[in-house]
């Protein structure tokens, strides 16, 4: 009996289970441990239009239960995703999430329109990467634009397309409600809140960037709160990430509201974790007695 | 690419000099598909990222492989409590070692904490390989006798001449080439050091390898954290040092 | 030789060093411990116009290095802190910042009033507090009104005003600029990150208010980044403070921009944190050869 | 208000029953300050917040005091791995103790892992003391030993009868109220016990004391996260658990 699948805008995934775009490449690190069919899909590294070598090094710190990172969606642009990447990934029996961003909406439409007719099951729009000067979280703080580029891809799409929020806003909800007044099948949250560590030896950021994005254990209150909120505020299926490490904690995000789970930084503690958090799901079902874990699905009754 | 991750025995702890520790794991899976100069991610309990430490020396017969460090900050700090008996959380091997070729002569420099990945590669190398290792001063020195031990040469820098002579490896490789030139150097230590040694080999025309830090992540080539400049067909990429290194050609390098 | 004086709007503080508000109470139960003359300052208990009871227990819950509460601003009302807490404090050779929040822009402004003439040395305007209805994180997302509630309190108040900000928007150097054109003589940050836990157990969130304020080593990164923002954007000093719990953290917030600094969470989990952190500080100096620790205010040098 | 912080030495360790264990920790400044139905608050490491946990028993002469906790979470599970010799690091003694009143007689009701603070103040009323414990079965039961041995007469309860008598501790103490009528009664165990316990005192005119239970972040009633509902006055209030308490006349509690 399958208790974890999962039907995410339509898509079926046979868990809710996904690593996190950029902490997983395409997966091809991972397939000596496993086999990526134990996943419910990957969202793979965000991919624009062009072949991007991103920022230059270091980029990442360490924090207190989490890390910063500032890697400035370094890729090989999408027409080497469409041709080396994905020819590869859709051997692998697991959900194939695109995720792109561009600097302009422009961009974002063509990246999109690349994508059209391709084997990819989602689309994973990111207006809230915080590593890069253009685009990126100057999308994800603004309603109106946030919802322009939203539409923009969503008319060049024929896949159902996901938008991933930036945590770094007064109201994410007030962006939730506009990429979904604009046609968002899905969001997804939180992306990294924005954050600088310093090298009290030498004055210097860590980061060659300066500041950089904080994601790990630490951030997973906030991404709970924010799921909650947005799960709350809008009819789109949410997909929650943001320090998710343990079984524990997919269960506690889902309950907030988030169908669908991504774990990113985590895996770089321990690379077993995404199917570790599978096998918990998996039992916690059985435990409970819980025939689909969908119904679990935000049930967190408030006070 | 294929790597292992588990929780392994550490069957020996030695302290090599003061805050440098010697461990030996026994780890047979890893030690069969480790070879010289790759390295290990390290689980330092209590913080979130792993610590890159490469792999000193590999015994495939008894299944083990040394990792040696040194106490540079809190990670460090905590993995030096590990004792003998305990468990050791690592992924490992990781990334592209140093080229073995067989019947050519080596010279490995290590400078510092950079000395350790010298003793698994000079002794693939055994006689045809000279060892040339720079420290501080005498108390820093570490591992000269596991060189000897496998039939290597030593040349032993000290900056403050405490021990062996005094002054930089790069002197002494010079000198070294003059005597003897070998077929292809390999080094790891600090970047002004390898820039210069790579410097050194293009002059001579020998061939080069040198091992790079960068901070890391996920040490596998997923996250692509650990970005180094390097040059691929005459255009300048940002390579990842976890996977495509942490040795590489020193002609790929871009030292800033 | 005192390395550690620091002048802060004009107020002299023996050393950066201040306990942060809320976690603090007013000092009387630290006594016991150290003297308080150890510290720089003390920000009190956040006080009302009226005694205020709070929300309802739980209040607390704990994450990945960090905590999330809910108090709600539960004190005695500020005719008690002038007639009962100050006397008290005076007495205690320190600085006393006394913390003050309103539910309306005349509530604070009141409040102000009636420190007039006390003998506190500072007030600090709480506007980010997300644990109150009305007031509290309101005024603080909104650049206007936190403008006029910083003007109203000038306006009423003797003593120097610093704002304290909330972490909760897109932009905080835009909250700063508005309260530093309105009069604020500093301002300090952050307050909490809004956050959520939810025991999986009963499915109902741990904090009885639902959500609560994220503090301890978890935000540091964030409030890293921000003191730095907002150093680089106001001319005002700034008091930073989230997650500083060692020396080393006070080092770089301090470099990052923070003239002085507040030290909150960290004391539950070692109520000798802050006078460690002075003694720190202090051999920091001694090894540097710093003759005073305001030399590192502001120094990153970023890349 | 007087209370130490430190790392103190934990002199010997006991499993009570599964997942229940006693420690016994050499603090002689703590023990010297310390009454019964005090608090400590515990550092479990890798956790932020420290673990509220009863002293069970104080022994000024050894310099001692008893801590037994149960694995309810991680932190706990984290407590449970410290062993005999290593160190724990407490801030106590913390709070309100129980009223201790020469000659007069009292009944010690404890349900669960609310029965090891019973220990302390039943042995300071001695032989004028009863202690009720009820426990959910014969494999949970703990500390009746330690009753006895202090010259307590001990009613053992298990919900379903497989060591001493079937039922709640609110039977017994019924019962015992009849036989032989306390002048004050202490309780400590789930809420609902509580409430129960706190309506037979009222009924029968018996003066009692409860101990409750809340999250602490400080444990010293700076931080005001502990806050329980009170009568004080005759008007409702947020007293706070860590500092008012843990103790409190049943009288001023609000029972929800
Ligand atoms: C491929 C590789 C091989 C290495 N081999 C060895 C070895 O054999 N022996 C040895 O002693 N050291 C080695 N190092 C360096 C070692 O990884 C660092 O000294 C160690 O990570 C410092 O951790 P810390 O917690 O003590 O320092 P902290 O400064 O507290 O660490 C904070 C963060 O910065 C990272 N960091 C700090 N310095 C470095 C560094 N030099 N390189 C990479 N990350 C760093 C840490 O991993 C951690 O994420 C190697 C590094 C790399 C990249
Ligand atoms: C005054 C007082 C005295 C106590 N005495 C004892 C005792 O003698 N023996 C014993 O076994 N237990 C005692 N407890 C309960 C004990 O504090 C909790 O079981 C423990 O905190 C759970 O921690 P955890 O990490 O295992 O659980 P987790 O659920 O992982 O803890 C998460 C957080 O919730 C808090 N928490 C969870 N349950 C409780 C609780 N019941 N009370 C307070 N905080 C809680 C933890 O402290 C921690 O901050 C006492 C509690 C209080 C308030
Ligand atoms: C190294 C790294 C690279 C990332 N790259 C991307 C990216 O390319 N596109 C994207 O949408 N998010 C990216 N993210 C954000 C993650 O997908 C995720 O939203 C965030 O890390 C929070 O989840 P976590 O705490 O589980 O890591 C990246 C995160 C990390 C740590
Ligand atoms: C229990 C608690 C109560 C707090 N109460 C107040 C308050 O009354 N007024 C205020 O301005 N900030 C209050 N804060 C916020 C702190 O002063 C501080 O801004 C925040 O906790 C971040 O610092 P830290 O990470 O060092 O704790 C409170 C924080 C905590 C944890
Ligand atoms: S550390 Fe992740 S790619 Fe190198
Ligand atoms: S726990 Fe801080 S006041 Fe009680």
């Amino acid at each position: 009996m399958n208790r974890l699948n999962v039907n995410f805008c339509g898509v079926d995934f046979k868990n809710p289970i996904v690593p996190a775009s950029g902490t997983y490449g395409y997966g091809r690190e991972y397939e000596c441990l496993y086999p990526l069919s134990k996943l419910g899909g990957i969202s793979v590294k965000g991919t624009t239009l062009h072949r991007r070598e991103g920022n230059p090094a270091p980029r990442v710190a360490e924090t207190p239960s989490g890390m910063l990172n500032s890697v400035g969606l370094q890729n090989g642009g999408v027409d080497k995703f469409l041709s080396y990447e994905l020819p590869n990934l859709v051997t692998k029996d697991t959900r194939i999430i695109a995720n792109i961003a561009g600097s302009t909406i422009e961009e974002c439409a063509e990246l999109a329109a690349k994508l059209k007719g391709s084997d990819i099951d989602m689309i994973e729009l990111n207006i809230s990467c915080p590593n890069v000067k253009q685009g990126g979280a100057a999308f994800g703080t603004d309603c109106t634009i946030a919802g322009q580029v939203t539409k923009a891809v969503k008319d060049n799409s024929d896949k159902p397309v996901m938008v991933k929020l930036s945590p770094n806003v007064t109201s994410i909800v007030d962006i939730a409600k506009s990429v979904e007044a604009n046609g968002a099948d899905a969001v997804s949250l939180i992306n990294t809140l924005l954050g600088m560590r310093i090298d009290i030896n030498t004055g210097r950021p860590i980061l060659k960037n300066n500041v950089g994005g904080l994601s790990g254990p630490a951030v997973f209150p906030v991404a709970v709160r924010m799921v909650w909120q947005v799960a709350n505020a809008v009819n789109i299926p949410v997909c929650g990430m943001g320090g998710v490490s343990t079984w524990e904690d997919a269960v506690e995000i889902m309950m907030a509201g988030a169908s669908l789970v991504q774990v990113g930084a985590a895996i770089f503690n321990d690379p077993f974790a995404p199917v570790k958090i599978v096998d918990g799901l998996q039992k916690f079902c059985e435990d409970k007695g819980i025939n689909n874990i969908s119904e679990i699905v935000g049930t967190v009754k408030p006070w | 690419m294929m790597y292992k991750q588990g929780k392994y025995q550490i069957v020996s702890k030695k302290t090599l000099a003061k805050g440098i520790f010697d461990i030996e794991v026994l780890c047979p899976d890893v030690a069969e598909l480790a070879e010289a100069g790759q390295f290990a991610q390290v689980a330092a309990e209590g913080f979130f990222l792993r610590r890159p430490i490469s792999i000193c020396d590999i015994d495939k017969d008894k299944g083990t492989i040394r990792l040696v460090f040194e106490i540079r900050g809190k990670g460090t700090e905590k993995l030096a409590e590990l004792n003998k008996g305990q468990l050791i959380d690592i992924i490992a091997p990781l990334g592209k070692g140093f080229k073995v070729m067989e019947g050519k002569k080596a010279i490995c420099v290590g400078g510092g904490i950079g000395v350790p990945p010298m003793v698994g590669i000079a002794k693939a190398y055994g006689k045809n390989a000279v060892a040339i290792s720079g420290f501080r001063n005498m108390a820093a020195v570490i591992l000269q006798e596991d060189f000897k031990a496998a039939g290597v040469e030593t040349i032993l820098c000290t900056d403050d001449g405490s021990a062996g002579r005094k002054g930089f490896v790069t002197d002494a490789l010079e000198e070294q080439i003059a005597k003897d030139k070998p077929d292809i150097i390999v080094a790891c230590g600090p970047m002004v050091m390898l820039k210069r040694i790579a410097d050194i080999a293009e002059k001579n025309g020998i061939e080069c390898q040198v091992s790079l830090e960068q901070r890391m992540a996920c040490g596998v080539g997923a996250c692509l954290v650990c970005a180094c400049r390097t040059v691929k067909d005459g255009k300048e990429i940002h390579s990842h040092v976890c996977k495509d290194g942490p040795v590489f050609d020193s002609k790929e390098v871009v030292f800033e």
